[in-house]
C-alpha cells in the first residue's frame, strides 16, 4: 500500500546537512524538535495556554511554587524499542548541566535539582518560586540515556540516526537536496498518526518556496510570500490556503542610556516618547512594508491583539490615544512639551535648546524593517525631528542594543504563552548588558516587583489583578513604542491532506517552524484525502 | 580629443555618457517627485504620472533612476580615478625604477591579481557593514589597482628603453621629471583606457555589492534600486519596471563607457581603426576602379 | 622549466599571502557568528551559554600568533574546520559540494565563451571592416561592458519568469538523486542553462575584443604576409599563422580574466540560486560563518592559482619560445 | 697625439653572464678629433658607448675623465660629467619624445645646465642651436617630432646634445636609419661641430665608408675586443688583422663585381672563431697602427 | 631578347584614405628578363615595397591597384587571376623574401612545418617527401638539415634569412622578389647571403627583383637597375651605366652622397 507522504518546508537553506541533534538549535534540521523528540507537554498559546499532554500525562505544581512534578505516560518507548522512563528525563537535565552549551533555553539556572520519584515520575526543584516554570521545562527535549550517555561531545554530535520519542523518527533518505523522515515504529500515539512520512525538499529562499507552493508540490510551509492572494492562492483557490497568526512584537525602542546626553534627555521624557508614538503610521507600515500581513499593535502596554485575553480595558481608555497615528496630535504634543526648533536649523530641539539628532539603527538586509523605518522617517521628518537611518551589520546592531549604545531602533520580541514573558524579558535589569531584549534599558522597580509576585501566585484572579496593574504602569510610561506583531507564516494545501487549523478553526498555531511545538498537534490531526 | 569626435563609436559612446551626466546633473529639475518619499501606491505600473512606475514602497522609479545616476557616476568616476592614479603611479615607478622596487611592486601586483576580487570585496564590504557609496569607492580603489599597474608597468618598461628617455637621463633630468614628463605623456592612452575601464568596473562592482545587500539602503543608487526590487520580489509579482529600469540604466552606462574605451584604443593604435577609408575603398573596388 | 619553477614559487608565496589575509580578515570583522545566529533566530540565550557555545566552535582567545600558526597548519593539512551554519559539516565537504557545481559552470562557460569569443575575434579581424566585423565588435563591446548582475536578472526575468522555459533555481531537480543517468544529467543541463547562458554572454565579448585586437596587430607581421605569399589557403593562414600567434596574448589575458569569471559566476549563482561556491560564500557572509568564509577565499584563491598555472602551462605549450631554456 | 685626452677607457671589461661585451678595452678621445668604432652587430660597440655614458659600470678597469677616474663620482663631478659628455642615438624616431615640442627638447638641457639664463635668453639660445644645425627656428620650434623628417630629427638630437655645451659627443650609428641623401648632411654637421667647437667625437658604426668620411682614427671591434686600431688611412690601406680584412672585403664596393670573392670570405668561420679568443698581446704595425694578433 | 619573366606596365597603386588618396606608385613600367637580377633602389617610402607586394598581389585594403595597370608574369596578367588561380600562382611562380629577415618566419611553427605547408599545398607532398626536399633545400643554403625541427627563434638572423631563401626555392619559382633582404644583417652575413643567391640564380636560372637602399651593393649584384623617386621610376639602366654614367639628376645626387671606402673621398657638397 502506498505511503502517505506529507511534503513540508520548515526551514530555508541552500544545502541540507545531516544533523538531528535536538540541542543544536540552529544547526539541526528543523524537524528534529517535536517530530523526533516529543515534548512532555504542548501548551496551546491560542487557547490560553491549555496543556496538551504528550509524553507526560500530567504535571503538578507544588503549592509553594518551588517544585513541579511531571508524570510520564505508561509504556512509552524510544523508537529503537527501549523503554522511555523517568531516568531519561533526569539524565537529560543532568546532561545539560554538565554541558551548558546544550542548554539553549537557559533552564538549568532555574532548577535546584531534578529527581526521579519513580519510573514514571520526575520532580523538578526550583531555585525560586515560579508558577510559569512548566512552560520553560517542556521546551527541553528529552533524549535517551542509553544513546547519549556514550556521546563524548554532545555539542558537536550530529546524531545522524536519531533515536527519538516523537511520531517521525526514521530517516529513510537523506541528500543535500531532500530528506525523508518516516513514522516511529514504536510511537505511543500511533493511532492518531495518519501521515507515514515527511518529505523535506531543500528550498533556499522565499521565491523557491513560493514556486513549490504555487505548483502544488508543498503541503505545508512557513514562508513569507509577497502578494500571496495573487501569487499563491489564485493558482488553485480551492486547495491553496494560508492563515497568518500574529506573533513577535516589533516595536520602536529608544535607549534610555544612549551616550548622547541631549538625546537622552528627550528619550527619558514620557511626553517625547508618546509624541513619537503618535507620529508612527502603523497601518501604512503594515500595508506597505509588511504587505498587509502583520497585525497593527497600537497598545501602549505593548501586549496587543496577541495577548488580548489578558488585556486590561483601562489601558485603551486611558492611554489608547498614544498608540494611534495622528500627525497633528504628535506635532502638538511636541510643541506642548517644549520640543521646538530653538536654533533655527529646521529641527526640533530639547526644551533647554540642546539639539536632538536621532539615528534609527536597523540591521543591514532586514528589508521589511528598513522599509518600516523609511516610512516612519517620513512622518518624523515632517514633524520636524532630525532623524536618519543607519544599517550596520546585524552583529553590530545586536551588540549596540545589548549595551544600550544606540539612539533609536526597531526591535523584535518573540511571542510567548503569557504576557509575563515579554515584560520580564524587556525590563529585567539583571539582563541589562546581556540581552538585546532589554535594549531600552528602562528600569522600574514597581514593574519588577509585580512581575516577581506574578510568578509566585497560583490563583488566576490574583494573577489577573497583577497583570492589570502591570499593564497600566507600562502603558503610562510607554517604554517601548509598539508597531505591529509580525505574522507567523503558514501556507497549506488541502488537496492531499485535510484537518488543517485555520482562521475558522483556530485550534492551535499550525506554523511548521521549529519555534512552534503545536505543529505536532497539527501533524497528528492531518488526514490523507482518499 | 578631436580624433575622438571623428570616431563613430566614440561619438555614440560620448553621447550616451553626456546624456547620463546631464540627467545626473539636472536630476532635481527632471522630476517632480522626491526619490525618497512615497508618492504613489506600491508597485504601480508605468503611467503618465509615474513614467517608470513606482517601487514596492511607492517611490517613483523614474525619480530614483535619475537621482541614482548621480551616485553611480560619482562612485564610478571616484573609484576609477583612485584606481587609475594608484595603478599609474605604481606602474610607472615599478617600470622605471626597476630593481628591488619593481620586484616588490610587481610581486604585490601579481598577488592582488590572483586574489579573487569580488569575493574579497564582499568580505570587506560585509566587514564595514553599511557601505556607503564613498566607502565602496574607496574599497574599490584600494583593491583593484593591480591591472592598471600591470599594463602601465609593461608599457613603461618598453618606453624606458626608448632613446628619448635615455637622452633625458643623460641630460641629467631628475627621476621624477622623467617619470612625469617623459614617460607619463606617452602613457596617456593607456591611462585613459585604464581610467574608463576602471569606471566600468567600479560601476558594476558598486551595483553588485549593493545588489547583494552590502550597501547602504539610505542611498539612492542603481544598485540599491536593484536590491530593493529584488527584495520586493519584483519578478515574482510581475513588477518588471522596478527591476528592469536600473538594469537598463546600468547596461547603457556600461555600453557608453565601453564604446569610448574602444575608440580610445583605436585612436591609440591606428591599426585597429576601420575608418571611412575602407568604405571608400569598397566603393572604388565595386566601381571597378581597381583591385588588390 | 625555469619559467615554470619561478611561477610555482610565486604561486606558493601568493598562496601564503592569501592565507594570511584570510586569517586576519574575519578576525577584523565586528560581531561574532554565534551572536548573529541567535540575533536572527530571535531566541534567548544566556551569556554563559553563549560563551560555552563559542568555545565549542573554537573561538578561543589564544594569542594571535598561536592562532595563526595553528591556522596555517590546518590549512596545509587540508583541515578547514567545520561550518557554523551547517554544523557539523566540515568546511571542506561543504565547499566540495559547491565546488563541483561552480567548476562545472565556470569551466564549461569559460570553454564555450573562450572558443566562441576567440572565433568571433578571429573572424572579425580577418574580415576587418565588413558588416560582420561591425556587428561582432558591437556585440562584443556590449557583452564586455554590461554587468553580470544585469544580464542575469534580465535572463531570469525573460526565460525564468516570463517565458517559464527554465527553472529559477537549483543545479538539478531536488527530487532526483544524483546518479549517472540521463534523467539526472538532463536535469543538470536544464537547470544549468540560464546561469551558463548568462556567464557566456558576459564573458564572450571580452575574449572576442582581445582576440580581434591581437589579430589585427599581427596581420601586418611579415610572417603572415609570407604565409599568404606562399599561396596557402586563407583558412590555413588565418588559423596557423594569425590565430595561433594571436592566441598567445589572449591566453595570458585569460589568466587575469579568471578572477573576473569567478566574480561573474558568484553573482550569477546568487541570482539563479545555484548551489556553487559563490552562493555558498554569500550565505556564509550573511551568516558570518567564518570557517566557511576563510575556506572559501582560500579555495577561490587556490582555484585562481591553479588556473593561472594551467594558463602558464598552456602558454609554454603554445609558445615554443618558452619551451626551452 | 700630444694633448691630454678628455676621456679615456682604461683596460675596461664588462661581462654579461658569460658574454664578454667588452674585454680589456682601452681608448682615448681627444678634442677636435673623431674616433670611429666599427664592428659587426653584437661586437660590443654599444656597450662601449654605454660605459662612457655611465649607464654600465665597468667590471674591470676604469673610466677616466680629464685624467681623473670616474669611479664613485660625487654629485658635482657627475653633473660636470653630464654636461661634458653627450650622446646622439641611432634611431631619430625614438630619440625624441613624441609628446614634446622641439622647443621643449632644446629648452630642457639649457634649464638644467645653465640655470642662470632668463626665459628670453634661453629662447635665443634655442634659436641659435637650431641655426647651428642648419634648421629654421621660426618654422620648427613649435612642431612635434612626428612632423619632422628623419634627417631633421637627427639634427634636433645633435642640437640637444650641443645644448649643454659638451666636450665629448658619442654618436651611436647616427645615420644608419637615414636615407642616403640626408645621411651626408648629418655627417657634415658632425664634422663641422668637431672643427668649430673642438669636440671630441666617438663615432660608432658598421658602415666603414662613413667612418672614413668623419674620423681620423678607427678601431675595429670583435667579440668585445678591439682587434685593430690606429690611423684611419693606415688601417684601411693596410689591414693586418684577418677580421679587419674580412670586414673590409665584405663592404659593398661598386667597383668590384660579386663573383670575385676574396680569400677571406672562404674562411669566415675560422676567422670568427679565432678572433673571438682573448688576445692579450698587442703588436705595433706602424706609428699609429696596432693589432692584437690572432693566436 | 627572350620574352621577359616579369613585365610591369603602367602600374598605378593608391592607398585609399578617408578623404584623399595617396598615390604611392605612379605609372611604373619595367621588365625583368629570365635569369636577370633587377635592382630597384630609392629612398625610404618611395614605393618599392608597394610594387613588390603588387607582383604577388599581396596587398590588403586600403591599397588599390588602379585599373589599367598590368603585371605580366610569363605573359599572363596576374591582375586577372581569381582567388584559386592566385593561390596556385603564388610561390610557384613568384616567391618573396621580406624586408625584415627576423620576422618572416612563423614563430610557432618548426622550420620543417614551414616547408611542409608550401609543399603540401602546392604539390600535395607527404611529410616524408617534404622532409627530404626541405633537407635538400637547406643544403643549398649551407644549413644542416638537423635544423628542420628547430623553431625560428633558435636560429640566428642570417640563418633565418637563408632558411627563407630555401623556402623560396622550394617550388623552383621563375622570379624571386627580395625586399631589402639584408638590411637587418651585418655586412659579412649580408655578403654571404647575397653571394649564395648569386650562385643559386646562375645554377637554377630564376630571375630576381632585388630591392635595397644600398646603391654600391646594388651595382655589385644587379644586372640592371631601376631608380625610384616618390613613386616614379626615374631611371632604368644596366648597372654599370647607373654607376659610371648616371642619367638622372637624382641618381647623380645619390652617388654624390655616398662616402667612398677607397680612393678619393667625395667632397661633401650635396646638391639641394
Ligand atoms: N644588458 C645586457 N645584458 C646582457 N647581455 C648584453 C647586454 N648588453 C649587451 N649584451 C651583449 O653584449 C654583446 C655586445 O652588445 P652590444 O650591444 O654592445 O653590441 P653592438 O656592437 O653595439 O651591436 P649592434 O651593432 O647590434 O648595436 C652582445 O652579445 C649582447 O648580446
Ligand atoms: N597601408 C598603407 N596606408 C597608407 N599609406 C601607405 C600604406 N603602406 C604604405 N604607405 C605609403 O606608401 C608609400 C610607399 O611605401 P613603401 O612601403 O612601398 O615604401 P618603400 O619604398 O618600400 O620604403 P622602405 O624603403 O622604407 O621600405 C609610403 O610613403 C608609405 O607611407
Ligand atoms: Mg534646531
Ligand atoms: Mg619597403
Amino acid at each position: 500500500q502506498d505511503q502517505n507522504v506529507l511534503t513540508v518546508s520548515s526551514e530555508q537553506t541552500t544545502t541540507y546537512v545531516r544533523n538531528f541533534n535536538p540541542f543544536g538549535q540552529t544547526s539541526a534540521r528543523a524537524t528534529t524538535l517535536d517530530f523526533i523528540y516529543e515534548p512532555l507537554v504542548v501548551f496551546n498559546r491560542l487557547k490560553s495556554n491549555e496543556a496538551n499532554y504528550r509524553l507526560a500525562e500530567s504535571f503538578e505544581l507544588a503549592d509553594d511554587l518551588k517544585s513541579i512534578t511531571f508524570t510520564l505516560r505508561d509504556g512509552l518507548k524510544w523508537s529503537d524499542g527501549e523503554p522511555l522512563t523517568a531516568d531519561d528525563v533526569v539524565f537529560t537535565y543532568d546532561y545539560i548541566k554538565q554541558f551548558p552549551a546544550l542548554d539553549f533555553i537557559s533552564v538549568s539556572a532555574q532548577l535546584a535539582s531534578v529527581e526521579k520519584v519513580d519510573d514514571r515520575t520526575v520532580r523538578f526543584n526550583l531555585n525560586e518560586p515560579n508558577s510559569l516554570i512548566a512552560n520553560t521545562i517542556v521546551g527541553m527535549p528529552i533524549v535517551p540515556e542509553h544513546i547519549w550517555a556514550d556521546v563524548a561531545d554532545p555539542v558537536t554530535f550530529a546524531n545522524e540516526n536519531p533515536v527519538g520519542s516523537g511520531p517521525m523518527t526514521e530517516i529513510t533518505r537523506f541528500t543535500p537536496q531532500v530528506y525523508e523522515q518516516c513514522r516511529n515504529p514504536n510511537y505511543w500515539d500511533a493511532d492518531n498518526l495518519k501521515v507515514d512520512c515527511l518529505r523535506l525538499p531543500q528550498l533556499a529562499d522565499n521565491p523557491q518556496v513560493l514556486a513549490a507552493l504555487a505548483d502544488g508540490t508543498l503541503d505545508w510551509a512557513t514562508s513569507f510570500i509577497p502578494d500571496i492572494d495573487n501569487t499563491f492562492v489564485a493558482k488553485d483557490p480551492e486547495h491553496h490556503k494560508y492563515w497568518f497568526t500574529p506573533s513577535s512584537l516589533v516595536s520602536f525602542q529608544l535607549s534610555m542610556v544612549t551616550p548622547d546626553e541631549n538625546n537622552r534627555k528627550a528619550f527619558n521624557d514620557v511626553n517625547f516618547r508618546r509624541a513619537l508614538s503618535q507620529l508612527i503610521d502603523r497601518q501604512t507600515i503594515v500595508d506597505i512594508a509588511g504587505y498587509g500581513y502583520p497585525l497593527v499593535n497600537d497598545d501602549p502596554s505593548m501586549l496587543g491583539e496577541l495577548y488580548k485575553s489578558f488585556a486590561n480595558p483601562e489601558v485603551a481608555t486611558q492611554y489608547g490615544q498614544y498608540g494611534q497615528f495622528d500627525l497633528d496630535a504628535g506635532i502638538a504634543a511636541l510643541d506642548a512639551a517644549g520640543y521646538v526648533d530653538a536654533d533655527g536649523d529646521g529641527f526640533r530641539d530639547n526644551p533647554d535648546g540642546t539639539p536632538i539628532a536621532i539615528d534609527i539603527m536597523v540591521p543591514n538586509g532586514w528589508t521589511d524593517w528598513i522599509d518600516a523605518v523609511q516610512i516612519s522617517m517620513e512622518s518624523l521628518t515632517e514633524a520636524g525631528l532630525n532623524v536618519k537611518m543607519s544599517t550596520p551589520e546585524a552583529a553590530v546592531w545586536t551588540s549596540g542594543l545589548i549595551a544600550g549604545d544606540y539612539s533609536m531602533t526597531l526591535n523584535a520580541l518573540a511571542s510567548a504563552a503569557n504576557p509575563y514573558f515579554p515584560y520580564i524579558r524587556s525590563f529585567n535589569p539583571d539582563d541589562f548588558g546581556k540581552s538585546r531584549f532589554t535594549a531600552p534599558h528602562w528600569e522600574n522597580a514597581e514593574v519588577m516587583d509585580l512581575l516577581g509576585q506574578y510568578t509566585q501566585v497560583k490563583d488566576p484572579a490574583e494573577q489577573k489583578a497583577l497583570m492589570d496593574k502591570l499593564q497600566i504602569i507600562v502603558a503610562e510610561a510607554m517604554p517601548v513604542i509598539p508597531v505591529y506583531n509580525s505574522p507567523s507564516f503558514y501556507e497549506y494545501n488541502t488537496s492531499r491532506f485535510t484537518g488543517w487549523a485555520d482562521a475558522d478553526d483556530p485550534k492551535y498555531s499550525p506554523v511548521v517552524s521549529n519555534a512552534n511545538p503545536a505543529r505536532l498537534l497539527q501533524l497528528l490531526d492531518l488526514d490523507p484525502v482518499e | 580629443m578631436r580624433q575622438l569626435l571623428h570616431n563613430k563609436k566614440a561619438v555614440i559612446g560620448l553621447a550616451i555618457l553626456v546624456l547620463i551626466i546631464l540627467v545626473a546633473i539636472f536630476a532635481p529639475v527632471l522630476t517632480e517627485y522626491s526619490p525618497v518619499k512615497r508618492v504613489g501606491r506600491p508597485h504601480q505600473p508605468p503611467s503618465w504620472e509615474h513614467w517608470l512606475g513606482t517601487t514596492r514602497l511607492g517611490h517613483d522609479v523614474f525619480s530614483r533612476l535619475v537621482h541614482g545616476a548621480r551616485v553611480s557616476l560619482a562612485v564610478g568616476i571616484g573609484a576609477g580615478l583612485l584606481i587609475t592614479v594608484i595603478g599609474t603611479v605604481l606602474g610607472i615607478i615599478a617600470g622605471y625604477k626597476g630593481g628591488v622596487i619593481d620586484e616588490v611592486i610587481n610581486f604585490f601586483t601579481n598577488m592582488v591579481l590572483v586574489i579573487p576580487n569580488l569575493p574579497l570585496l564582499l568580505v570587506l564590504a560585509a566587514f564595514i557593514g553599511q557601505a556607503s557609496p564613498l566607502v565602496i569607492a574607496v574599497i574599490l580603489g584600494f583593491t583593484s589597482w593591480a591591472w592598471g599597474v600591470r599594463v602601465t608597468r609593461s608599457e613603461t618598461l618598453s618606453i624606458r628603453q626608448r632613446d628619448y628617455v635615455k637622452s633625458a637621463e643623460m641630460l641629467g633630468e631628475p627621476g621624477w621629471r622623467i617619470m612625469a614628463f617623459e614617460i607619463f605623456p606617452n602613457l596617456i592612452s593607456i591611462v585613459g583606457i585604464n581610467f574608463i575601464g576602471s569606471i566600468i568596473f567600479a560601476v558594476i562592482a558598486e551595483a553588485t555589492l549593493e545588489f547583494l545587500g552590502l550597501g547602504d539602503p539610505n542611498t539612492v543608487s542603481w544598485g540599491i534600486m536593484l536590491y530593493n526590487a529584488q527584495n520586493a520580489s519584483a519578478l515574482s509579482v510581475g513588477a518588471w519596471w522596478d527591476l528592469l529600469s536600473p538594469c537598463l540604466a546600468l547596461a547603457l552606462l556600461g555600453l557608453g563607457l565601453a564604446l569610448v574605451n574602444f575608440a580610445i584604443d583605436e585612436i591609440a593604435n591606428p591599426r585597429l581603426r576601420t575608418g571611412g577609408m575602407l568604405a571608400r575603398w569598397v566603393g572604388l573596388v565595386s566601381a571597378g576602379e581597381g583591385k588588390l | 622549466m625555469a619559467f615554470l619553477l619561478r611561477r610555482l614559487a610565486f604561486y606558493l608565496a601568493a598562496f601564503l599571502a592569501a592565507a594570511t589575509i584570510n586569517f586576519f580578515l574575519p578576525r577584523l570583522m565586528p560581531g561574532d557568528p554565534i551572536e548573529i545566529m541567535f540575533a536572527s533566530a530571535g531566541s534567548e540565550l544566556s551569556l554563559e551559554n553563549l560563551n560555552a557555545l563559542k568555545l565549542t566552535f573554537g573561538f578561543i582567545d589564544a594569542p594571535l600568533h598561536e592562532q595563526y600558526f595553528s591556522y596555517l597548519k590546518s590549512v596545509f593539512t587540508g583541515d578547514l574546520g567545520r561550518s557554523i551554519k551547517y554544523f557539523p559539516l566540515p568546511v571542506t565537504d561543504l565547499l566540495g559540494r559547491a565546488l563541483i557545481w561552480t567548476l562545472g559552470l565556470v569551466g564549461i562557460a569559460t570553454l564555450i565563451s573562450f572558443t566562441l569569443g576567440t572565433f568571433l575575434g578571429v573572424m572579425a579581424a580577418w574580415r576587418r571592416g565588413t558588416l560582420f566585423d561591425s556587428i561582432a565588435s558591437l556585440l562584443a563591446i556590449f557583452s564586455s561592458s554590461v554587468p553580470a548582475v544585469v544580464v542575469s536578472l534580465i535572463v531570469l526575468f525573460v526565460f525564468g519568469y516570463t517565458l517559464r522555459w527554465f527553472p529559477n533555481g537549483y543545479a538539478a531537480d531536488p527530487m532526483l538523486d544524483p546518479a549517472f543517468s540521463w534523467t539526472y544529467i538532463s536535469s543538470v543541463i536544464y537547470h544549468g542553462t540560464l546561469p551558463m547562458l548568462t556567464l557566456v554572454t558576459v564573458l564572450t565579448g571580452g575574449f572576442a575584443v582581445t582576440m580581434r585586437n591581437n589579430m589585427i596587430n599581427l596581420l601586418g607581421e611579415d610572417y603572415i604576409v609570407m604565409g599568404r605569399a606562399k599561396g596557402l589557403s586563407d583558412g590555413n593562414v588565418m588559423l596557423w599563422y594569425a590565430a595561433r600567434n594571436a592566441l598567445l596574448p589572449t591566453v595570458s589575458s585569460l589568466a587575469i580574466a579568471i578572477g573576473t569569471i569567478l566574480s561573474g559566476s558568484l553573482i550569477i549563482e546568487v541570482v539563479f540560486n545555484y548551489p556553487g561556491l559563490g552562493n555558498t560564500l554569500y550565505q556564509a557572509i550573511l551568516a558570518r560563518d567564518y570557517p566557511v568564509i576563510q575556506g572559501q577565499l582560500l579555495i577561490m584563491t587556490g582555484a585562481m592559482l591553479v588556473s593561472n598555472f594551467v594558463v602558464d602551462l598552456s602558454y609554454v605549450l603554445l609558445d615554443p619560445r618558452l619551451k626551452k631554456a | 697625439m700630444t694633448d691630454a685626452p678628455i676621456l679615456a677607457l682604461d683596460n675596461v671589461s664588462k661581462v654579461f653572464g658569460e658574454v664578454y661585451a667588452a674585454r680589456a678595452v682601452s681608448f682615448a678621445l681627444h678634442s677636435g678629433r673623431t674616433l670611429a668604432l666599427v664592428g659587426e652587430s653584437g661586437s660590443g660597440k654599444t656597450t662601449a658607448a654605454r660605459l662612457i655614458m655611465r649607464e654600465y659600470t665597468p667590471d674591470q678597469g676604469q673610466l677616466l675623465f680629464r685624467g681623473a677616474p670616474m669611479g664613485r663620482a660625487d654629485g658635482k663631478a657627475l653633473k660636470a660629467y653630464r654636461s661634458s659628455v653627450q650622446m646622439v642615438f641611432q634611431d631619430p624616431f625614438a630619440s625624441l619624445n613624441p609628446a614634446h615640442t622641439i622647443h621643449y627638447h632644446l629648452d630642457r638641457p639649457l634649464r638644467l645646465h645653465q640655470r642662470n639664463l632668463t626665459r628670453a635668453q634661453r629662447r635665443a639660445a634655442v634659436e641659435e642651436l637650431l641655426q647651428r644645425v642648419k634648421l629654421d627656428p621660426a618654422q620648427l620650434m613649435a612642431k612635434f617630432p612626428h612632423e619632422l623628417s628623419g634627417g631633421q630629427r637627427q639634427r634636433i638630437s645633435i642640437a640637444r646634445a650641443l645644448a649643454v655645451n659638451p666636450q665629448v659627443i658619442v654618436a651611436d650609428e647616427p645615420t644608419s636609419m637615414l636615407d642616403v641623401s640626408v645621411r651626408l648632411g648629418i655627417l657634415n654637421l658632425l664634422n663641422d661641430m668637431k672643427a668649430q667647437l673642438g669636440l671630441a667625437l666617438l663615432y660608432i658604426t658598421h658602415d666603414i665608408a662613413t667612418a672614413r668620411y668623419v674620423a681620423e682614427d678607427i678601431m675595429v671591434m670583435y667579440a668585445g675586443q678591439i682587434v685593430e686600431w690606429g690611423d684611419m688611412e693606415a688601417v684601411l690601406g693596410n689591414p693586418q688583422h684577418p677580421y679587419t680584412r674580412l670586414l673590409l672585403s665584405a663592404v659593398p664596393d661598386p667597383d668590384k663585381r660579386f663573383s670575385e670573392a676574396g680569400e677571406e670570405l672562404s674562411q669566415i668561420e675560422t676567422i670568427r672563431r679565432q678572433s673571438a679568443l682573448p688576445q692579450p698581446e698587442i703588436v705595433r704595425i706602424a706609428d699609429n697602427h696596432f693589432i692584437r694578433p690572432m693566436p | 631578347m627572350t620574352s621577359p619573366v616579369l613585365s610591369v606596365r603602367n602600374l598605378n597603386i593608391d592607398y585609399i584614405g578617408a578623404e584623399t588618396d595617396f598615390h604611392a606608385v605612379k605609372d611604373v613600367s619595367f621588365d625583368i628578363a629570365p635569369g636577370e637580377l633587377f635592382g630597384l633602389a630609392g629612398e625610404s617610402g618611395c614605393g618599392k615595397s608597394t610594387i613588390a607586394f603588387a607582383v604577388s598581389r599581396l596587398h590588403r585594403p586600403p591599397a588599390l591597384i588602379r585599373k589599367g595597370s598590368q603585371i605580366l608574369v610569363d605573359g599572363r596578367d596576374v591582375l586577372t587571376l581569381d582567388d584559386a588561380e592566385l593561390r596556385k600562382f603564388r610561390w610557384r611562380e613568384v616567391a618573396m623574401v621580406f624586408q625584415s629577415a627576423m620576422n618572416s618566419l612563423n614563430p610557432v611553427l618548426t622550420i620543417e612545418d614551414q616547408f611542409y605547408d608550401v609543399l603540401r599545398t602546392h604539390t600535395g607532398a607527404s611529410r616524408a617527401t617534404s622532409r627530404a626536399r626541405a633537407a635538400e633545400l637547406l643544403k643549398l643554403v649551407d644549413i644542416s638539415p638537423d635544423r628542420l625541427s628547430a623553431y625560428p627563434h633558435q636560429c640566428s638572423g642570417g640563418m633565418r634569412q637563408r632558411i627563407v631563401i630555401a623556402i623560396c626555392l622550394a617550388l623552383n619559382p621563375k622570379l624571386l622578389i627580395m625586399d631589402e633582404p639584408t638590411t637587418a644583417l651585418d655586412v659579412v652575413v649580408q655578403r654571404e647571403i647575397l653571394q649564395r643567391i648569386d650562385v643559386l640564380r646562375k645554377q637554377l636560372g630564376f630571375s630576381v627583383l632585388f630591392i635595397t637602399h644600398d646603391l654600391s651593393l646594388m651595382v655589385q649584384v644587379s644586372d640592371r637597375i631601376g631608380i625610384m623617386l616618390e613613386g616614379e621610376l626615374v631611371e632604368v639602366n644596366d648597372a654599370q651605366t647607373i654607376y659610371h654614367a648616371p642619367q638622372h639628376a637624382y641618381t647623380r645626387k645619390l652617388w654624390a652622397s655616398m662616402p667612398r671606402l677607397h680612393g678619393v673621398q667625395i667632397t661633401g657638397e650635396v646638391a639641394p
